[in-house]
């Protein structure tokens, strides 16, 4: 064991991620040199992870608040009301670096953690999902990652109980050196049952909860804030396990006890576990702490007071009880297997103080150990925007065989071969499965209500445009929940970067913010919880700039809700929202990229005012129950989108296109704010005629663009190709990749 | 019907079993939690539902099965109670001996959650009377376990005696089982274990009513 | 405090899909001339006390009673 | 032909979910002074040829590549 009395050398300063004048600080702060202890106590509460030093002044930025809005930022997840009393929590989180060392236990752990935050405020997870992005196909590891990290995040969520209904995958050999494992929950919970991690009251006992602490990941907080070298070997030994199984009993007894009454405060315990937990309760609460670690529940011989206060076990939680409650709460526990102890109490002294084997090991002053950590505003450049196309650069290619090679893509296939490893259907609420734009899950004990949900950020745009790109995935996440005809309510994001010491790299995430503040305010759609994940480069090669956003809307009547299957033959199709030559914008799309191996131009703008006028014009035409099938435009623009309605259901389509204009921007553009709306109404008939002059009349061009019906996608003079074939090329490439 | 719900630490799926129950019967079932020793009276039903029984470790189902509760169970089903396990349900029954066979790891090695199509093979049972015989219905899937295996002269007996009540058909066979074997039942006819999950098909949220029968040819029994 | 453990193998003639499934990706490995893989468990356990054959006793009534499904499984036992 | 054997098992310190259940559950049948119950595998492989050394090095590798985690999991090889 080592001795809390080791000498604080700089070597053991600079190993533990702390700057010099980060030490200085430490000791200015404390007026002496700090423990061993203490020392791991100031580094897992300083590092990027636990504090936010490198982000922080710009996440301020971002709009956080709204009518709907209970609790932003600032709490283990985000609250929102959605009517009758019932709340929806969430939040998405990264486990990026684990999961690229330990694949399954790296992404298992990552869903552990979210679920825990979820219902760590009193919510029953009912929803998740999972944002992925893997290297090149062929480079030698990606495999091995893909099949890992899926496996691990349905072992999780699955054994636990919550159904996964979306998320994303993208491969890029920008991620090579580093995978993005970003997880989501949401749960429902009553507005008068959200329960926070700030204690009350003096002299209380402060109570430890589920699974036993080993040397788990030790040092993990500080890992996921370390740049990767060549020695990541060395690191493997801090790899969590994580047990689904304790997971569930736990959010079983948290729900019971707080039923009974018997919480004043809740906090999981996530990176640095009891550290970050413990000071967190009392610095929010005004209180100091005392902890205990000979009460703890341990697992290994011998643990030193250090590895204890920085070990990250997973399913373990800290609260604060009332004591009267006390004997009602180990029944609770004891029922559900778990093991607790009363590892210490509140005091009045807003010290910090830890003991072991009847020795002080930390006192520190517990409100500077959050409020006095490092700020940076670290120097930016800003990106440089790329020159647009030329209007005559336009690579020709044949419409047909386009289509039915980025269906047969690593990014455009379908994922079906990772969804089916996630229970999508458990809990018998959901009505969207993943596969459509949104998952919708269904809010049990309402009649009508359902919720929807969604994750989306486009790399590549952001690679060639930060602000653009993080406006686009804020309209892109509001277009998909729109597209169920859902009111998009709020958002959280999960900003993966790389190293922000690098001014390109904090430009990046600078220009990122802005543009999703930009589009969260004028799509009065604001974060309500976050994540920041930097360092994400290996070798000095960072991965593409990948601020994803999840998002959460509301169905007031689910039995209006649209999905982006044909819903019928001889329907028209409007194409709403489109510019006039219904799609003009190739830079940076997916055409370029994976048939003419070009990534140059400009990603596509966001006319935001636009976005919300259409968005309201499409929410009105589901809920007035004429637009079933619905579907917004994005990677692979019109013919991608069209394709995708037809192997949904089966439909064909006829869509003429325009005459005398080069139809390759006309398919393949990625325009935004664009959506596909197949009626239920007699293109003859008068109601048709009134609804078309009603988008003019809203300043909406939404022309008719062709005609549901047949069994194959016919698109302008292309030839016509059978939508079964569409489904062949977009089913065999996962399959065949993983399985080849 | 008087049903009753076994509830073990780890299964997952019993609020949906709950939720089917009360939706067909019109009636909340009664939950039984794992010590339980002694049974409410009179329940014409016991379901165990699925999930992750302490978290599949050892064998799906191995410690749940040894749970007291599961004692109790097999003295009702004994007595000619009707038991229908689920899923980890299924799995649970065969390692408590109610049912023959194991249930092995799909022969993708992976989870499997889609939608099957089953063969109702036996539609003269307790579970399946609603049904028409050979009927075809959808019905989803969600596991990790679900490859029926059984000794030669034990799947002869199964087959000899119409104790294979579901099998998976149009080649939807979702994890190698032994001759597409979906759902058994013991010799007496009223235990019937099945792998898919009819709980998660009755009702248009769900996309379709396909399971009901199950639930309602067992209510038709308790009338 | 005694030290054993017990191992646990799928009986002859039951199907084993792991198994199977390792065979197949040795061969995609390019491990050539493997086969009959099988898969099975190993359990370490400590039981208290110094009788070993009362320990070995305990141990064979711990196998039959849970940690071998002995409709599929043969077990053998070990001790330190 | 040549059998071996290879047991896997987790390092220590490595979180033993199952071994901790399956612990618990001996407990509530009744067996006790059981404690540090930690789950492993093994594999059962025969390989062609008669050359030991040789298979040994093979299996030596396929553990690395494929049979074991090396990140969480120790192996070793017996020989017939
Ligand atoms: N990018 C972000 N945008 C908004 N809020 C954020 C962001 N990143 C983190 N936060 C908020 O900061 C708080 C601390 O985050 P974190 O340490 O990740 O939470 P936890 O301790 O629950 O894991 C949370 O309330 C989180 O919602
Ligand atoms: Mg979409």
């Amino acid at each position: 064991m080592i001795s809390n009395d080791l000498a604080i050398t700089s070597d053991l300063v600079a190993s533990h991620g702390l700057k010099p004048d980060e030490y200085q600080r430490i000791l200015d702060l404390i007026g002496r040199e700090p423990s061993f202890t203490e020392l791991g106590i100031f580094s897992a509460m300083w590092n990027e992870h636990c504090s936010y030093k490198s982000s922080k002044k710009w996440l301020r930025t971002l709009p956080t608040t709204g009518p709907q809005v209970i609790q932003g930022p600032g709490e283990n997840a985000g609250v929102v009301d959605i009517g009758d009393g019932d709340v929806v929590v969430f939040k998405m989180e990264s486990h990026n670096h684990p999961s690229y060392i330990e694949p399954y236990q790296g992404a298992a752990t990552g869903v552990g953690g979210i679920l825990r935050d979820v219902f760590t405020m009193g919510a029953r997870p009912i929803a998740a999902m999972n944002a992925l992005r893997f290297g090149a196909p062929d480079h030698p590891k990606t495999k091995h990652l893909v099949s890992g990290v899926v496996a691990g995040v349905g072992g999780y969520g699955n054994a636990f109980g919550v159904p996964t209904v979306g998320g994303e995958v993208n491969f890029d050999a920008r991620y090579n050196g580093n995978c993005l494992v970003n997880a989501f929950a949401a749960g429902l919970a009553k507005s008068d049952g959200i329960f926070l991690s700030e204690a009350k009251g003096v002299g209380l006992p402060v109570v430890y909860l589920g699974a036993k602490t080993g040397r788990d990941g030790v040092g993990g907080a500080t890992m996921a804030s370390a740049e990767f070298d060549e020695k990541i070997e060395e690191k493997r030994p801090t790899v969590q396990v994580g047990d689904p199984f304790t997971e569930k009993c736990l959010l079983e007894a948290c729900l019971e006890l707080m039923a009974s009454g018997a919480v004043i405060a809740i906090q999981d315990m996530g990176a640095a576990g009891l550290t970050c937990s413990a000071v967190e309760m009392g610095a929010k609460g005004d209180l100091g702490i005392e902890l205990d670690l000979d009460k703890v529940p341990v697992r290994e011989d011998a643990m030193s007071a250090y590895e204890m206060m920085l070990s990250e076990s997973q399913e373990r939680m800290l609260m604060v009880l009332k004591p009267e409650k006390e004997a009602e709460a180990e029944a609770i526990f004891v029922k559900w297997g778990l093991d607790f102890a009363i590892v210490g109490k509140t005091t009045d002294d807003l010290r910090f103080r830890v003991l072991h084997q009847g020795v002080e090991v930390a006192n520190l002053p517990i409100k500077d150990l959050g409020d006095q950590a490092p700020e940076y505003d670290r120097p930016h450049v800003e990106p440089k925007k790329p020159a647009p196309l030329a209007a005559n650069d336009i690579p020709q290619a044949d419409i047909a065989d386009a289509l039915l090679k980025l269906l047969n893509s690593p990014d455009m296939s379908s994922r079906r071969w990772v969804y089916e490893q996630y229970d999508t259907l458990i809990q018998g609420n959901s009505l969207q499965r993943p596969g459509g734009d949104a998952g919708v899950v269904r809010v049990e004990g309402h009649a009508s209500k359902a919720l929807a949900f969604s994750s989306d950020v486009t790399p590549r745009y952001c690679e060639a445009d930060p602000f653009e790109g993080g406006k686009q995935a804020v309209a892109e996440c509001w277009r998909n929940i729109t597209a169920t005809g859902a009111l998009p309510l709020a958002s959280t994001d999960n900003l993966n970067f790389g190293n922000p010491e690098k001014p390109e790299i904090m430009g990046q995430l600078v220009s990122a913010i802005k543009g999703i503040g930009e589009a969260c305010r004028a799509l009065d759609f604001p974060i309500v919880s976050g994540n920041v994940s930097l360092y994400n480069e290996t070798n000095g090669q960072a991965i593409l700039p990948t601020p994803t956003i999840g998002g959460v809307g509301l169905l007031k009547d689910w039995d209006r809700m649209a999905r982006i299957a044909f819903s019928g033959e001889n329907q028209p199709i409007l194409l709403v929202g489109a510019p006039q030559q219904w799609g003009t914008h190739l830079g940076q799309s997916v055409y370029l990229r994976d048939i003419h191996g070009r990534n140059d131009g400009p990603p596509p703008p966001v006319d935001l005012e636009a976005e919300l006028k259409v968005g309201i014009f499409v929410r009105g035409l589901i809920e007035r129950g004429v637009a079933k099938s619905v579907h917004d435009l994005s990677d692979g623009g019109l013919a991608v989108g069209l394709a995708e309605m037809a192997m949904a259901s089966g439909i064909g389509a006829t869509v003429p296109g325009l005459a005398d204009i080069d139809p390759i921007p006309v398919f393949f553009g990625e325009d935004q704010n664009r959506y596909l709306v197949a009626l239920d109404l007699d293109a003859q008939g008068s109601e048709f005629e009134a609804l078309l002059r009603e988008a003019e009349a809203a300043g909406i061009f939404a022309p008719w663009i062709g005609t549901t019906g047949g069994t194959d996608l016919k698109l302008g003079q292309a030839r016509a190709v059978p939508v079964a074939d569409l489904v062949n090329a977009h089913e065999s490439w996962f399959p065949a990749f993983m399985e080849g | 019907m008087k049903s009753a719900v076994v509830l073990v630490p780890g299964l997952n799926r019993d609020r949906d079993m709950i939720a089917a129950l009360t939706k067909v019967s019109g009636q909340a079932p009664a939950t039984l939690w794992q010590t339980e020793t002694t049974l409410p009276e009179g329940l014409d039903l016991i379901v165990i539902p699925g999930g992750f029984s302490f978290g599949d470790y050892l064998r799906c189902g191995a410690i749940a099965a040894r749970m007291p509760v599961m004692r109790a169970v097999a003295d009702a089903a004994k007595r000619g109670v009707t038991v229908l396990g689920v899923c980890n349900g299924f799995q649970i029954l065969v390692e408590a001996g109610m049912l023959p066979g194991a249930l092995m790891r799909n022969t993708s090695l992976k989870f499997v959650c889609r939608e099957v199509k089953l063969q109702v093979t036996n539609a003269n049972t307790a579970f399946t009377r609603q049904y028409q015989p050979n009927q075809i219905i959808r019905c989803p899937v969600a596991h990790h376990d679900g490859n029926y295996f059984a000794e030669p002269e034990e799947l002869e007996r199964l087959e000899g005696e119409g104790r294979v009540v579901f099998r998976y058909a149009e080649n939807t066979n979702p994890n190698g089982s032994i001759n597409d074997i979906a759902g058994i039942m013991n010799a007496s006819g009223n235990v019937l274990g099945l792998m898919p999950h009819p709980e998660n098909l009755i009702e248009s949220a769900h996309g379709g009513d396909d399971g009901r029968g199950i639930f309602e040819s067992v209510l038709a029994k308790a009338a | 405090m005694i030290k054993a453990r017990v191992t646990v193998t799928l009986k002859n003639g039951v199907l084993d899909p792991q198994g199977k499934a390792i065979e197949g990706a040795l061969g995609t490995l390019g491990f050539e001339g493997v086969s009959g893989v099988r898969q099975g468990k190993v359990f370490d356990v400590e039981i208290n006390g110094t009788d070993k054959a009362k320990a070995e006793a305990d141990i064979k009534q711990m196998c039959e009673r849970l940690l071998a499904n002995t409709v599929i499984e043969n077990y053998s036992i070990s001790m330190d």
